[in-house]
């Protein structure tokens, strides 16, 4: 995150918006998030030329068309493993990786998880609206059991992933959750993700409203904002609800809904969010809570700092520069067994 | 040396060149006996060429014929570019080696055994019914029966050495014994030995006894023909080193790099037998290089892409398999108009096929291995050292036309090595770069030089320049995703131009010998040494027989209709079903193209293309 | 119809064939509209064929060009191969529409676009700098002015509909009016609105009373030309459906598996515009059909390759990125010699490139898109309707010599319709398999039958045939691994020799025409319309020009040299740039092959075509 | 798993082994892991044509030619993708699926996390030698960081995966480890994973002589077994050590090891194994538990019934087919809009 360091002039949303038309549907998530991205970079004080979106193909990959910054629309599944090729071949660039669920978790599920497994500081935001939208509406990988689908027209049968669990389980060391409904945790956690040192994942629950509308709607409606919307901080307690009376406590090994001043509950009982912890059951457990039992966390849940894949190549070649008996590939030819034939 | 090297007393024999094969088991060494001597020869003053020919199998049960592993050098002092057809000495280290080498040893050659490895077991286990030493299967040889096993064993008592380690010192024997046949020094193995085993002083010495025992050995004895002299060749002057083409395409790669001043970044999925290229690459990163070991072929050349995207020189490598996952991201490549550079190091197929043999059968795949109209420049090397060259070259024309190139080169190649006069790198051609530049104040990523029809490379980082690409169509000089129709066709037919235009920039095949235009005979990429040997000692004899090799497979080089025109009858020889045969035939329909393919997993021998050109001239 | 569709006072003239198109928003149910339309026609008798053309996002802003969607429909007494060149009729429901699709309206024919949407906010939406209706943009065609939203609401009022829900119904405005024109009966589209909206009754009055204003409204107004007849065709007697290339293809997979009584097994990933296979298969499931989408390109053939080695029909599908990624995997099932067929809805590219428009660019990955020696089957189907067919054969080919097979439809196939008079199943080839047999009481799983080279297929469950296959190079007849070099060499042209003989089970090309030998067309795959109807037209006209489709790319109907050899000029027209040609001059390098190309994503014109044909006569 | 209804002729060992040399390395922990199987499968009573060993490229992907069933060596990574075709085929068979580290988690990690996501019911078989052996030596997705091999000659610098906490994060239903030097447990295990319903996931820590010799040694050696292997079962309490007098305790929501007699500690506050749970957590950290601070848990860790694939896919063509309306191709052709020229 060199590029953090050098602070360039001041810039405004409008600075980083592209002249391309927006071609995604009318009430579509992604426009939120668009805007919610706009709002975030300014906040980061990094030159403008230094951000490079790339994506792989879908209506999500679509993003990097309209950021007014360096963008690569790759192929389906593949942004990953370009993003990583990107940040390895400059360090100093502030990368971010756009991806569907389909193109990361369908097609794209190994360099999803190996980018995760490596930690390469970039950042990932997954936009999440359990259906191919660009292919028009066939169930993906997200997809609860029972979609029906222009693929699935009984159903399908399948079971999903969940992204928090393949995260972690890929050894991933930053998961956040956030809405395309709430445009100011949007941005908040946009600007967490890009000042974490890894790779940043950020799941989007996003609403497509053409093939799969309202899937969300049990966190997101407004109904249900309060009763299924948990937004966790690190070192605070796990407390949501109307005038937050509700609490998470854990209880052995299982966490359970609480309301403050029942049955002698105060806030001493509640869990206190520590997503700096190492050990990631935890993490786990919060990330799988669901309604109707529980309410869904939002906020970053996870987020511990280990060595990233960038920090140990420049670590390596420094290290090995140090020691090198030659300096370029004359040296190099010159070197081991040679003869002279005169 | 054919009629030479025979049955006789000691005496001093000189011969113009000889072909030497070393067999054993995957645990015997023979690589690195067969490395030794290739070394030794080269320091001598030799020309030479080698091959290895392993096992799959990393080591297959002891004493089979599957585990076998083979080493052929072919030395001389006249020019060499092949290891040779047939051995003219076999050392084999077992009856297994025996059983599956003996296919490559000339009659009427010599065969070195260790006798003490041919007993009941070892026979059975390598598939012979009785003992091939006692019927009539060596009757075409000369045979020297040696006691290799236990001679090494009397020569190492007293080191505090296990039997393993005893045994492992046999090949030195074998070395040792070869070494005085040919009339070669022990001092440069014995430095060799030392160093390797300078933590092991035991080990260091009992190689150095079972070489030095093993040059006595034949010294005395009476079996073996008289001792060879192989004159130094005359050679042009200069500094040499051994080279293989793995490293050779490694550091070729790395000149680009270093020259235009960028790093070099590998992401490679291993896979044999590209996998030494990843390897030689891991071990020079203080010189700018990264290497990636990809999850797979696919993140392998996608990060590749990343990285040349965001201004370094990306490069991946593999083979067959791994070549036939990367063709969605070359065409993104083809699309984007990004420089990449793939490394295809060709093996036996289809499918996994023969994954230690060599072939040449992916001219398809490279040029045709996309969906849809997307072009991309091919070359071959074609001797292990030019993989240097090429390898150099397919770096610079991909940064400079703002294309993916794809190299071919072959297990033949890419484990064969030869001695090689290094160049400066200064002395390899520059490399000039597309600028990108602003029209009016704007960039536009699509904007040509006049030319090559190459676009700016602007790179993310800069400021003022920031762009978005992809691999949806675009509008030609703005780069915006376009679906006008007439949009697409101009856009089609300028990629296509833009790789054609290359062949404006590359140098004009050039055809060896000076016949009546009979009969040309062509080839492409490593078959080089081969059919080399084989024209030029058809043009020695007198026949009216010439030759044209290509390294430029696509564009083609601009002179090729040229010279084609000129012959009534060309024969394209390649290690496959004709694939460049039938792309000639495409661009060049009215003319006599005819075909001559092998596909055995090996390389042509002299002989055979000799055979087939003499029988080419008959009519 | 040029020449007489134009203004006039009502009464009713009889047109041979007639082409409209609607175009609007990607939200106005464009395609709906076209379908409709068609149906009607359909049963009235006329010959048709219908292109859809939309755009690559889902729905781009309202208003803007890039969110225009069209549906072509030509419609005549006459056979009828292709959508038409041009409209005699474009219906416009907003400037953007007008903008994008003037293009394809005939100078001299009828617009009528909806008033009600030029006003200023759409007019600049669309790109026009004053509006189209007042310069003189129009001034070569009779444009009818229809204030088509108002008169929808007025005709609404009264239910209780919303205003998105009214609007909703203006299309159905528009297709009332084109029944008037051209005298057709509402009562096909009633019916179906009805079923449509059983749910909601309001929506379905409200959709019935727009089309009834259409078609009164066209009836009074003065503007439009007179009433149109096109009589029924002259078609051949039987049940017919319309039928487009997608469903025609899933049903022909369908038709093959019940015949031979294994389950359909589809492993695929979606991708346009192949998706519709998919998600017609995925209906069937009751036919023993089996869909999996799998997680990408690769999982697909893969599973698809398990289930055929299990003993069932495995089928993947896919378009030119995602064939790009399935190369590997196809050479297993080459080198395993497992039936599969892979089914590539060709689309506009390189890379990701143009995935809603057509293309012809993918013979050169199907015949050499994979590493080494890798041979394989190559159909290409020629219309909507004979996907089924040649699905069927890729089947039956792929089971009866044990091999894949790559059928090449593409996106004009895909979407496109056509009336169908559709077989018995009955009457469709049976298909033969190779059974697996035993040797002397042992089972060999690479012995083959003789004159296909097909090897037995002996299936998992199956007592005493337990064995094993892979990807690397296998002994002849045992099949074990074998990397024996002259085994290689035979077991290389065995698998060659096989997809060759598949020539000796398809049908001979047959010629349409009887010229002088002039010239020869030649096409193959969805171009076939276009080319029929340019050839015939010219025929009709006396030139002398034949024409030639393939449907069997590899291997070639084995009469195509004989043919060939008969004309001085073979002419080879296809939507790329010249890859069957390229293909077709290396197989018959002494022939006078031209290429004709066009790489716009759309199809080829009749007008074109036949302007190429006689420019070739000319010399 | 109908295959197991129809109970054949008693087979033996000797049954399932081919008449193909066997060529890995002498000494190759893979030749016991061959041995456990030819044991085990006679104890499965399924007819021998019904097992087909399906495997990618590797050495471990060499196990098929050398066993006596119908067997499937495809190409490297691909294996679960081709055993779900098999299996979806022909849900009679009892499909084996055998995978190196690098097959199974770096080429083909994608087909890897959706077969255990689809939990489709075949039994993969994962032979984590932390290298890849065939390709000569280069690491692995699961090589330790730090270690030197061919591709890495100053150490690799990436991060491992843990099979277990990727089978978890991918919504495996049955996590079992076991090692090549204990071929009763196995055996033992290879029987358990075939009688799961479901995707089976067997990780065997396998030993490559050649290019990563002792890779596992810290938990196999002989001097280690009793400190460093926790032999997990079902319902029984986790202890481990000499005389079985170690033992794992949860304290809050962290695991530690106790001594059984010391500070009052009896076999009471042991945790007893419940691989049973469906909430994934414990198994996690059970999972992660590794020498020096911890034993390797070995055994069964995760054991839940869920729904397999070709269950799910049986039941909707079943009740499709109930409800359908036409049964043949000739009925669909006939169905719809049709008219009739005459
Ligand atoms: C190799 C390849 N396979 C398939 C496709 C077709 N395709 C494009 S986007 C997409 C999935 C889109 O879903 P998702 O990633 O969830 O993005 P969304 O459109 O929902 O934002 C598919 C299957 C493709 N373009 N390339
Ligand atoms: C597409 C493709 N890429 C690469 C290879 C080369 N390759 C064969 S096996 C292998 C990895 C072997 O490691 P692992 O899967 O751990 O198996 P092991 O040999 O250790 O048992 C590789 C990279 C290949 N055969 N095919
Ligand atoms: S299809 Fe869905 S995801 Fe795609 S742009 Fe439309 S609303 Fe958004
Ligand atoms: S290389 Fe390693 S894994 Fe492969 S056979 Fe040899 S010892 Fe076993
Ligand atoms: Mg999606
Ligand atoms: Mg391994």
């Amino acid at each position: 995150m060199e590029a953090l360091a050098d602070v360039p002039k001041a810039y405004t949303k409008k600075d980083f918006e592209s002249d391309q038309l927006v071609r995604w549907c009318p009430g579509c998530g992604d426009y939120s998030i668009l805007s919610a991205m706009t709002n975030a970079l300014p906040q980061l004080g990094i030159p403008r030329e230094n951000f490079v979106f790339v994506s792989g193909i879908g209506c999500a990959a679509r993003f990097p068309y309209y950021m007014n910054t360096y963008g690569f629309h790759t192929i389906h599944g593949r942004g990953p493993a370009v993003a990583t090729g990107v940040k390895l071949a400059n360090p100093k660039l502030s990368v971010w990786e756009i991806q569907g669920d389909g193109d990361a978790l369908a097609i794209g599920g190994n360099h999803f998880i190996h980018a995760l497994r490596r930690n390469i500081d970039i950042n990932i935001l997954l936009f999440n609206n359990e259906i191919y939208g660009l292919t028009k509406g066939q169930y993906s990988p997200t997809s609860p059991t029972g979609l029906v689908t222009k693929s699935t027209p009984y159903g399908s049968v399948e079971r999903p992933f969940h992204a928090a669990e393949l995260v972690i389980g890929a050894q991933g060391t930053f998961y956040a959750r956030t809405i395309d409904t709430n445009p100011k945790l949007m941005t908040e956690i946009f600007v967490h993700a890009a000042k974490h040192v890894g790779t940043s994942l950020v799941e989007v629950l996003q609403n497509c409203v053409i093939f799969n509308d309202d899937a969300h709607a049990g966190v997101t409606a407004k109904q249900n904002r309060d009763d299924f919307q948990l937004h966790v901080k690190h070192g605070q307690p796990l407390l949501f609800g109307k005038d937050n009376k509700k609490g998470i406590r854990l209880n052995g090994l299982k966490l359970e809904v609480v309301t403050l001043g029942e049955n002698g509950i105060t806030e001493k009982d509640i869990l206190v969010h520590d997503a700096h912890n190492e050990d990631p059951a935890l993490h786990l457990m919060l990330a799988r809570m669901a309604p109707p039992h529980f309410p869904m966390a939002l906020g970053v849940i996870r987020e511990v700092r280990a060595k990233t894949y960038d920090e140990a190549i420049a670590e390596e070649r420094e290290k090995i520069t140090e020691n090198a008996k030659y300096h370029s590939v004359d040296d190099l030819l010159k070197s081991g067994e040679t003869w002279e034939i005169k | 040396m054919s009629e030479t090297l025979v049955n006789g007393k000691k005496s001093t024999t000189e011969l113009e060149k000889v072909v030497i094969r070393f067999a054993g088991d995957s645990g015997d060494g023979m690589q690195l006996t067969g490395s030794q001597f290739s070394f030794t020869s080269a320091l001598w003053g030799n020309d030479l060429a080698t091959f290895p020919d392993f096992p799959a199998e990393i080591r297959a049960p002891q004493g089979t014929v599957e585990g076998v592993s083979g080493f052929q050098v072919q030395i001389g002092k006249i020019d060499i570019y092949t290891p040779g057809d047939q051995a003219d000495v076999l050392v084999a280290m077992n009856p297994a080696a025996l059983k599956s080498n003996l296919q490559f040893a000339r009659k009427g050659g010599n065969i070195i055994v260790d006798l003490d490895a041919f007993v009941d077991r070892n026979i059975e286990k390598a598939g012979f019914v009785t003992n091939p030493l006692e019927d009539d299967t060596l009757a075409d040889y000369n045979v020297v029966e040696a006691p290799i096993s236990s001679l090494t064993k009397t020569a190492l008592e007293g080191l505090q050495l296990d039997n393993k380690s005893i045994m492992r010192s046999k090949n030195m024997f074998a070395l040792g014994m070869m070494y005085w046949l040919f009339d070669r020094s022990l001092k440069e193995t014995e430095k060799y030995i030392e160093s390797k085993f300078k933590k092991t002083p035991a080990l260091a010495e009992g190689n150095k006894r079972a070489l030095n025992a093993g040059f006595h050995y034949a010294e005395t004895i009476e079996a073996l023909p008289s001792m060879y002299k192989i004159p130094p060749a005359i050679i042009e002057k200069g500094v040499y080193r051994h080279i293989s083409g793995n490293t050779a395409t490694a550091w070729g790669l790395m000149a680009a790099a270093e020259r235009i001043g960028k790093k070099l970044f590998l992401g490679s999925y291993p896979i044999t037998p590209a996998s030494d290229i990843l390897h030689e690459l891991s071990r020079h990163k203080n010189l700018g290089v990264i290497t990636m070991q990809a999850e797979d072929e696919i993140a392998a050349v996608c990060s590749a892409i990343g990285a040349s995207y965001a201004g370094q020189l990306g490069v991946t490598t593999s083979s067959g398999p791994g070549i036939a996952l990367k063709g969605e991201a070359i065409g993104l490549a083809v699309m984007a108009e990004i420089p990449l550079v793939v490394v295809d190091v060709q093996r036996g197929g289809p499918s996994t096929g023969l994954p230690t043999k060599t072939e040449q059968a992916d001219i398809n795949i490279a040029v045709f291995g996309r969906n849809s109209e997307s072009p991309a420049v091919v070359l071959a090397a074609s001797t292990p050292a030019n993989c240097f060259e090429f390898a150099y070259m397919a770096a610079k024309i991909a940064m400079e036309h703002m294309t993916p190139v794809i190299l071919l080169t072959d297990g033949y190649l890419a484990n064969g090595s030869e001695p090689w006069k290094f160049p400066k790198t200064a002395d390899m051609p520059p490399i000039n770069l597309e600028e990108a530049k602003k029209s009016d104040g704007v960039y536009y990523p699509y904007e040509r030089d006049a030319e090559k029809l190459a676009r700016g490379w602007a790179v993310p980082g800069t400021p003022g320049f920031e762009h978005r690409i992809g691999g949806l169509e675009k509008q030609e000089k703005t780069g915006n995703v376009s679906y006008d129709p007439t949009n697409h066709e101009k856009m089609v037919r300028t990629r296509a131009e833009k790789v054609e235009r290359v062949a404006n920039y590359i140098p004009d095949i050039e055809v060896q010998g000076n016949g009546d235009g009979k009969l040309l005979v062509v080839g492409w990429g490593g078959t080089f040494g081969g059919l080399r040997t084989a024209v030029t000692e058809l043009q020695h004899a007198n026949k009216k027989v010439d030759f044209v090799h290509f390294n430029y497979i696509n564009p083609l080089p601009k002179n090729t209709k040229a010279i084609f025109e000129k012959y009534n009858k060309i024969v394209v020889c390649e290690l496959n079903m004709g694939q460049f045969a039938s792309l000639l035939r495409s661009k060049f329909p009215d003319m006599n193209i005819l075909s001559y393919s092998k596909i055995q997993g090996q390389p042509f021998l002299v002989t055979e293309l000799k055979e087939v050109f003499i029988e080419h001239l008959k009519d």
